[in-house]
């Protein structure tokens, strides 16, 4: 039985016009447990805080009620002043007799009977309310970034800045990621080398940050604030110490014809490579899959050549441990697999690429040194088709759903690089909108049309079809016109939808953090927290969370660095103390609980227990991590035995709520 | 008034979730929005950590509707909540039903925090309903009846 | 000995329906359960009821005491008031013995309990003979003769006729008023049934069954028997055979608060319960082994050394028919009976 | 079959794979068939049963069973097999601890289920193919076993093994059962009668708790109902409100996890059609989020705690006119 | 014995004492202002807070105590738990009293009793020890060999050392169990002191503590020579609905509530250890 004061605010006349202050504190005097009960002018006011600090020394109250504004005005307040003369800030409840009950009810008597029957229900809360004390967990001053693309490398770039140590975790042997292949970015037209490497080498040059290229991360345990992480460091049978990139090897090797994915397999690498000049690190690796000295242990050409004597064909996989405070995830995306897109003919033609092959082919350090060539025979192409939305917005099953958002505008600077280039080149743009929202984007676009002479082409292409004399028959139609167009191109290029890494799902897994149907990543709040994922501690940066072009990566990234940084900055965490508790006296162990937790809070145990015929039983039972529970109270609910229950919101707590108000008085 | 029969009042339990539909309702307040004194609202973390022996409780007391409101589906504070209680109450109330006790008595509606019209006019509507279908006869605990 | 013809029944069961509370055994919701008699309510073909007749005097709930609270001071209030005159009819022999068991109980060791000496002394027990007892009977066990039973008045049913014959004088003043409906009959239809009854009996499977070994004398030789952890491994604890057994009697006293006072009821509960002797002290009874042997023992050695060799069991078979793992007194005797 | 259970129990009893066998025990009529622990080939060879009565699903006995040293052999039934699996899924049985062999059932049926044929004074029965022939004290009769099997067997819902070590006998299919036909009535009722009708059924109930505690999905350490912190906790019902909650939230809590075995109306003393209420919920669940039958795989996610993002809204409730 | 025997009476709780950090002693009237029944050293009586249940509590006063009962309660459960939390000029319900009580006006008469408690174990002795020094001219001396976990676990220390010690009749030896500062006593468990004191084997035993004090302080009285039949204890905290008819109190075929809840030794000899 709790010794409890009931303090009933008047709001100046907001609530005492409608509610009878004297008579709800009158009524409430007589409930039970109910030891001083009273009504103020402004509870909130210095003058209404002292009411009750002095209330709760002299009557020794262990619970206080006060009827007031909403718990959401002034809840906090009242808890800091009961705090202030050592009473438990969670043995307070407030009875919302303001926005719930004076201000929408007119008549005197009804407002007054409402907060007499509202201030029963918080008594009989309070009554069953136990002291809580917020947790306190440290944090590990470190961050890991698990992806090396410019999402990563900016996340990791900010985080170093502000002082912590970041390690990023890049399954390649380089960190840059999808920048590195792309020519000129829009809408500014300047090179995406100029502005990425820069970026690569002070990440290298950073002594704060720490980057496992090559790797990927094998387990993750842990909490916010105290992650442990095991990262597979990928054996690539180059001592990275001892590299020094000379590249020599890369030109020794025998291997020559080793699908250069830098390239996307349009040119050729040997089986000891380095992905391109200004990879970071710049250490060679050796390819397991096609050295003849790894695969039958004949060669070590390389060996022989490397000054450096880096070459260690005996390198095993290794495993690091570390712990981090906080992860950001910063997986990025790939374009679709075309294969079932057979209409626009890609597995037909040499001459039908995806967007990002012809980024490559424009690149000065593509396979065509950035002239424009066709694929098959090398000729210079001067009828270009652009097939937009190839699997984006595709509800038929066969790609995706949504929009891959950055196709419209690299379209447009593809059409638009093509025909600054070669003005004798015929280029057309299939679209079914053009999206171009976004600072400078409309402008580009429009520029595109309007001073390039780029075709722009509202319809749908219907087939793409590769014919011997070389040239590609496209069929479309022309929406506006209301025409059927054939148009025979001398390359098509598909803007094919993105979607999210495959290691994306298998890591979401290990971090418990959720992701939606198409696998991206969820964010806590679409709106109010973009860049966090709901399980505490996991962050979000770039494509992982949805199709972003570079600078709103860029944006997010320094938004993930910034919420990383504003908790590695603290010593300690302190914990929401309403959180989900196991009786693990009841807990069955059967996993409901678990399955429901959207922050993968609960663990199971196996636990030894007494039992009462004095013999021992190891059962599994369900753990909360207090650090990571969030307080939804899913588990409560899924949990039949009732082991699971939720602190400041206990089953009891809220039945005798639900008593007090059903009551026949 | 001597032989006036009293008007039926029915008792309602409004379970809303701390984000958006307890915000709603303060915002209903705020804007001076009515809706009749016979609601007494409940606040919970979150919709679903509405048990359905809450909801049964209410009734056993002598509640004539309960009514569960939480954030909009996809805009769970905590994600998924919502759509945990969306499928325990759809099962729930699908059951009440079968049993052949009135399903009008029980509601769910999202109510966001910017919804305050709407979170008034839904109580207005239920307590309609509710009153519509008079005292709760079927799901009663007589001991708890004066 | 008087009689009605079965097509008259309606008549008698509304004469008496007229004067108290009349309940007989019906078939109600699938199955033989008694029922408050309504007009047209037909007597039930089935042997027995589900549930015992027990009810009648000690029922699943009653509100033994109410409480009202205000402040620091209560008020207590007898929620009782005076019972009705009712007359059970239809009962069994072996229902009509167990009364005298549960009276036991109830009423000859103190203190008296009113709740149940007060529908004890309001009811009058109609009972009626058997005619086609069924394999799990074994009242005569325990020497109950089903073609004669006890009661304040009894019935023999024949293929056209209800005969009835008052015992006790609750039962001569029952019969006294639905006189008119009756008429004066010889008995050679009863005792040729009566006979005819004994000889089926006399055939039942379980028709040598006795618990004669059993009583307070070999009371630790029982108790001491490794049969029990065999014979209670199957137990789910459940408590159908306390609840359908005429003669259990375990209660349990709880409050419950209702919002506008404390009412505070008895219910039945049941030794199979693993909650059952959850007391200040802990669980005397921690293993279903230990329940499950408290119920037998109870039955077979303790009942009977504390009441002159009676025991605690009518021979009804309910438990044998109803138990959801088919475990019963007549396996357990049966098993343990060689120990002795 | 009962002569090849027993030979292939005594194999694995005597070359120590098992060290225990649970099975059926014969009783003092035929039909009263006792779950039991065999230890010995003796014990075997005294005891051991397989017919028309072995109802009982064994496979919750083994929560206790596989606390214990050594490993067990169970004879599964294809619907004991589900709950099997569901146990498994919820971890409350130890896998490694079980030997598991499957054996097919034909139907089942009891004592019960004659005598409400208004057969009485059973003395013996024996089967053949198609029937059973019962003497009593009263003379021979021959039920049809189509007839007399318990509900949930004439409404079967596989004769299929999802889970064993090793199989005796043939494996059956998953069959068309309309186990959901009598649901589907009570939904065509109108809701006045529904209340009637449960109001009529649950009034019955004693609570005996013999429906929780021989469900195989009821395996909580302790029961809500039995813990009075649980604040629902309740010994008798007391009212009917009190026979209502009881039922309503045991079905709530086995929801999704029910596999439908049916122990629940086997075993009512008061035959009130329990099942029923587990059958609306797996109904529902089928109709509104996709087939699911709890226990067909280890590890499935049940449907309450799993969702989409399309679900539909609870007040579908006031829209799904008889359903 | 009362015609209504589960319809408890309202009691007044007068007066409350905080005995140690979890036992409180409750003084009961009733509404009347006089004592609700009169009882015999070692009865119990049902006490109650409507809304939260029934406990059983053997009365602690002596019946020569004519004003009101005492209670001495350990909080532990439910009920206790609402009992602490009072305040004194609250009601309760109470109804009794229960049990069969030592048998201090026949075997005990004329005998010496050694009283051997152990923590709230002092309880229901209290009332046996102080109804024989009430009425001492009927019984020989009084030797008391209380412990407890601590100096602050005794209950009724006060009523110990003012009035116990200087009883002429008494011979009062206090224990605890480790060594504690300000406890210049002895210090060691009741069995161990039990065997040490050796008391004199003509007494009459009355014995109450938690179960593993009673095991090693019968075992170690028989060790000294003392005799089952020579033994009583208390088995209260085994009663549950007072009358005898719940169900839960029997030991094999005695009822606690009406053949004890006072057992002499040698009785649970033929009783099953079911307790």
């Amino acid at each position: 039985m709790q010794k409890i004061g009931v303090f009933v605010c008047w709001c100046g006349s907001n609530i005492a016009q409608t509610v009878d202050v004297q008579a709800v504190s009158d009524a409430l005097a007589k409930e039970p447990g109910v030891v001083y009960s009273t009504n103020y002018q402004y509870m909130c006011s210095e003058a209404g805080q002292n009411l009750i600090k002095d209330a709760v020394k002299e009557y020794g109250l262990t619970g206080v009620v006060i009827c007031s504004c909403s718990p959401r005005m002034h809840e906090a307040t009242f808890r800091k002043a009961v705090a202030s003369v050592g009473l438990n800030p969670y043995m307070l409840e407030v009875a919302n007799i303001r926005e719930q009950c004076s201000w929408i009810h007119k008549d005197k008597e009804v407002g007054t009977e409402k907060a007499i029957i509202l201030g029963r229900a918080a008594i009989a809360k309070v009554q069953l309310n136990a002291p809580l004390q917020a947790g306190e967990s440290p944090v590990v001053k470190r961050a890991l970034v698990i992806g090396g693309g410019i999402a990563g490398i900016q996340t990791a770039l900010d985080i170093a800045e502000a002082g912590f140590e970041v390690d990023i975790v890049e399954k390649n042997p380089t960190i840059g990621g999808k920048m590195t292949q792309i020519d000129k970015t829009f809408p500014t037209l300047d090179c995406a080398a100029c502005i990425l490497t820069p970026k690569m080498v002070d990440c290298a040059q950073n002594e704060k940050i720490h980057i496992y290229s090559y790797s990927e991360l094998k387990e993750v345990k842990g909490f916010v604030g105290n992650f442990s992480v095991k990262i597979n460091k990928k054996a690539r049978y180059v001592d990275e110490n001892k590299c020094t990139g000379c590249g020599e090897c890369t030109t020794k090797c025998p291997m020559k014809n080793v699908p250069n994915e830098f390239n996307l397999g349009m040119d050729n690498r040997r089986a000891i490579y380095i992905p391109f000049a200004q990879a970071v690190p710049k250490v060679a690796t050796i390819d397991p899959n096609y050295c003849n000295m790894l695969k039958n242990g004949k060669c070590g050409l390389c060996a022989k050549v490397c000054g450096a004597g880096a070459i260690d064909y005996k390198q095993q996989d290794q495993v690091i441990e570390e712990k981090y405070g906080a992860i950001v995830v910063a997986t990025g995306y790939n374009p679709i697999k075309l294969d079932k897109f057979d209409e626009f003919g890609y597995s037909l033609s040499k001459d039908v690429i995806t967007s990002l092959e012809f980024e490559r082919l424009t690149n000065a350090a593509g396979p065509t040194s950035g002239t424009l060539l066709r694929p098959s025979d090398g000729k210079h192409p001067h009828t270009i088709v652009f097939v937009q939305c190839v699997g984006s917005r595709d509800t038929s099953g066969c790609g995706k759903p949504y929009c891959s958002k950055i196709c419209c505008m690299y379209t447009a600077k593809h059409a638009m690089l093509t025909r600054e280039k070669y003005p004798d080149t015929d280029v057309y743009v299939f679209y079914i909108d053009v999206r171009s929202p976004g600072k400078n984007y409309d402008e580009f676009y429009r520029r595109a049309v309007e001073q390039y002479g780029v075709h722009y082409i509202k319809g749908m292409v219907g087939k793409v079809a590769p014919r011997a004399d070389g040239k590609i028959m496209v069929q479309a139609s022309d929406l506006l016109a209301n025409e059927q167009l054939h148009i025979e191109a001398d390359l098509v290029v598909l803007a094919a939808a993105i979607e999210p890494d495959k290691s994306a799902r298998p890591l979401a897994t290990m971090l418990t953090a959720s992701m939606d149907t198409n696998d991206f990543f969820t964010e806590a709040h679409a709106k109010l927290r973009p860049v966090e994922s709901p399980t505490a501690g996991i962050f979000l940066s770039g494509a992982c969370q949805g199709p972003k072009d570079i600078p709103d990566t860029v944006s997010q990234a320094s938004a993930a660095a910034a919420k990383v940084i504003g908790l590695l900055v603290k010593d300690k965490l302190t914990t929401n103390p309403c959180v989900a508790q196991s009786n693990e006296l009841m807990c069955n162990g059967c996993s409901s609980c678990e399955k429901v937790c959207p922050y993968g809070a609960i663990t199971y145990i196996d636990k030894e227990f007494r039992m009462p015929d004095r013999t021992t039983r190891i059962r599994r039972v369900a753990s909360v991590n207090p650090a990571v529970c969030q307080g939804c109270g899913a588990c409560t609910v899924a949990c039949p035995s009732g082991a699971m229950d939720l602190k400041g919101f206990s089953n009891s707590q809220i039945m005798a709520e639900v008593d007090a108000i059903c009551q026949m008085k | 008034m001597p032989n006036e029969v009293k008007a039926f009042k029915p008792k309602i339990v409004a379970f809303c979730c701390n984000w958006c539909s307890y915000a709603g309702a303060d915002l209903a307040g705020t804007n001076r929005l009515a809706y009749p004194a016979d609601v007494k609202i409940i606040r919970v973390p979150c919709s679903c950590r509405v048990n359905p022996m809450f909801i049964l409780r209410a009734f056993q007391r002598g509640a004539d509707g309960v009514i569960l409101c939480g954030c909009h589906p996809g805009d769970c504070h905590y994600t998924t909540g919502n759509y945990y209680a969306r499928r325990r109450m759809t099962l729930l109330f699908s059951m009440l039903d079968f049993l052949g006790i009135e399903k009008e008595r029980t509601r769910v509606e999202w109510v966001s925090a910017a919804e305050g019209a709407k979170f008034a006019a839904t109580m207005n509507d239920f307590v309609a309903t509710v009153t519509a279908l008079g005292e709760n006869k079927r799901l009663e605990d007589l001991r708890c009846k004066e | 000995m008087l009689k009605i013809s079965l097509a008259n029944l309606d008549a008698l069961f509304a004469a008496i329906a007229e004067k108290e509370a009349l309940y007989i055994p019906t078939d109600k919701a699938g199955q033989a359960q008694y029922m408050r008699y309504e007009n047209g309510m037909k007597m039930t073909d089935a042997l027995n009821t589900v549930r015992s007749a027990k009810d009648f005097f000690f029922p699943q709930t009653e509100n033994l005491v109410n409480f009202k609270v205000s402040g620091k001071t209560i008020e207590i209030i007898d929620p009782r008031t005076e019972h009705e005159d009712f007359v059970v009819f239809g009962v069994r022999a072996c229902d009509v013995r167990s009364f005298s068991i549960l009276d036991k109980v109830f009423l000859l060791s103190d203190p008296v309990d009113t709740y149940y000496e007060n529908r004890r002394k309001h009811g009058t027990i109609v009972s009626m003979a058997c005619t086609r007892p069924s394999e799990t009977c074994f009242c005569g066990s325990f020497g109950i003769d089903a073609a004669n039973p006890e009661g304040d008045a009894v019935c023999w049913k024949t293929e056209d006729s209800l005969y009835i014959q008052a015992v006790t004088e609750k039962g001569e003043a029952l019969i006294e008023k639905i006189r008119p409906v009756l008429e004066e009959t010889d008995d050679s239809a009863v005792e040729a049934q009566k006979a005819a009854t004994r000889e089926i009996m006399g055939k039942l499977p379980l028709a040598k069954f006795s618990t004669e070994k059993f009583g307070g004398e070999v009371l630790m030789k029982v108790f001491d028997s490794e049969k029990w952890a065999s014979l209670s491994e199957a137990c789910l604890g459940c408590g159908t055979c306390t609840f359908v057994c005429p003669t259990c009697q375990c209660y349990d006293i709880r409050d419950y608060d209702t919002g506008h006072g404390i009412q505070r009821f008895r219910c039945w509960d049941s030794c199979m319960y693993s909650d059952f002797t959850l007391m200040a002290h802990g669980n005397s009874r921690l293993t279903q082994k230990e329940r499950f042997r408290q119920r037998f023992m109870h039955k077979l050695v303790y009942f009977p050394a504390n009441n002159n060799g009676e025991y605690g069991c009518v021979g009804c078979g309910r438990c044998l028919s109803k138990c959801p793992i088919s475990m019963n007194i007549v396996k357990v005797a049966k098993s343990l009976e060689g120990d002795l | 079959m009962q002569g090849m259970m027993l030979n292939r129990a005594k194999e694995l009893l005597s070359d120590g794979t098992v060290n225990r066998v649970l099975g059926w025990q014969a009783g003092e009529f035929v039909y009263d068939i006792t779950p039991a622990v065999f230890e010995t080939e003796e014990e075997l060879d005294a005891g051991f049963v397989y017919n028309g009565f072995c109802g009982n699903n064994l496979s919750k006995y083994l929560v206790k069973e596989t606390l214990k040293d050594g490993k067990i052999l169970v004879f599964l039934k294809p619907c004991d097999t589900y709950s099997f699996n569901q146990l498994l899924t919820e971890h409350r049985i130890d896998r490694e601890k079980i030997c598991a062999i499957g054996i097919p059932c034909d139907g089942k049926t009891s004592g019960e289920m004659l005598k409400a044929k208004g057969i009485s004074g059973i003395t013996g029965i024996s089967e053949d193919a198609d029937n059973f022939v019962v003497d009593t004290i009263y003379g021979q009769t021959t039920v049809a076993k189509a007839d007399a099997l318990e509900e949930r067997c004439k409404t079967c819902k596989s004769k299929k093994h999802v889970a064993y070590d090793e199989l005796l006998g043939e494996d059956g299919e998953i069959l068309d059962s309309h186990r959901f036909d009598m649901v589907a009535k009570l939904e065509a009722m109108t809701p006045d009668e529904r209340f009637a009708f449960w109001r009529e059924q649950l009034s019955k109930c004693i609570r005996c708790n013999a429906c929780r505690n021989v469900c195989p999905a009821c395996t909580c350490e302790q029961c809500v109902f039995d813990n009075p912190k649980s604040g629902i906790a309740q010994k008798a019902a007391a009212d009917s409100f009190e026979e209502n909650m009881f039922h309503i939230i045991r079905a709530f809590h086995v929801a999704g996890r029910c596999t439908d075995c049916g122990e629940c109306s086997r075993v009512c003393p008061q035959n009130i059609p329990l099942h029923l209420l587990n059958r609306k919920f797996i109904k529902d669940i089928n109709e509104l989020y996709g087939d699911y039958q709890a226990g067909a795989e280890v590890g499935t996610r049940a449907p309450l705690t799993n969702y989409t993002q399309e679900d539909v809204e609870p007040s579908i409730v006031y829209h799904r006119e008889g359903k | 014995m009362n015609t209504e025997a589960l319809i408890p009476k309202v009691g007044v709780v007068t007066k409350i004492t905080q005995e140690t950090p979890d036992v409180k002693t409750f003084q009961v009237v009733g509404l009347d202002g006089k004592k609700v029944f009169e009882h015999k050293p070692g009865q119990c009586a049902m006490l109650s807070v409507p809304g939260v249940g029934e406990g059983m509590f053997s009365i602690t006063s002596s019946p020569t105590n004519t004003e009101y009962m005492e209670f001495s309660i350990k909080k532990c459960g439910c009920v206790t738990s609402w009992l602490h939390a009072m305040e004194p000029g609250q009601q309760i319900t109470i109804r009794g009293p229960y049990g069969n009580g030592f048998p201090v006006d026949t075997e005990f008469k004329g005998k010496d009793l050694l009283v051997i408690a152990g923590g709230i174990g002092l309880a229901p002795v209290r009332s046996v020890i102080n109804y024989c020094r009430d009425k001492h001219e009927d019984y020989g001396s009084i030797q008391v060999i209380y412990g407890s976990r601590s100096k602050d676990d005794l209950v009724k220390y006060q009523e110990i050392i003012e009035e116990w010690e200087n009883d002429p009749n008494m011979i009062v030896n206090l224990t605890i169990d480790r060594e504690q500062e300000g406890w210049d006593g002895h210090v060691g468990f009741v069995p161990n002191y039990v065997k040490e004191l050796n008391p004199d084997l003509s007494k009459t035993v009355i014995m109450c503590g938690p179960p593993v004090m009673i095991k090693f302080t019968l075992a170690g009285l028989k060790e000294l020579g003392f005799k089952e039949t020579q033994v009583y204890t208390t088995f209260e905290l085994r009663m549950k609905c007072g009358i005898g008819k719940c169900g839960r109190c029997n030991i094999g075929n005695k009822y606690v509530c009406k053949d004890g809840p006072v057992f002499r030794f040698d009785q649970m000899d033929e009783l099953p250890n079911e307790y």
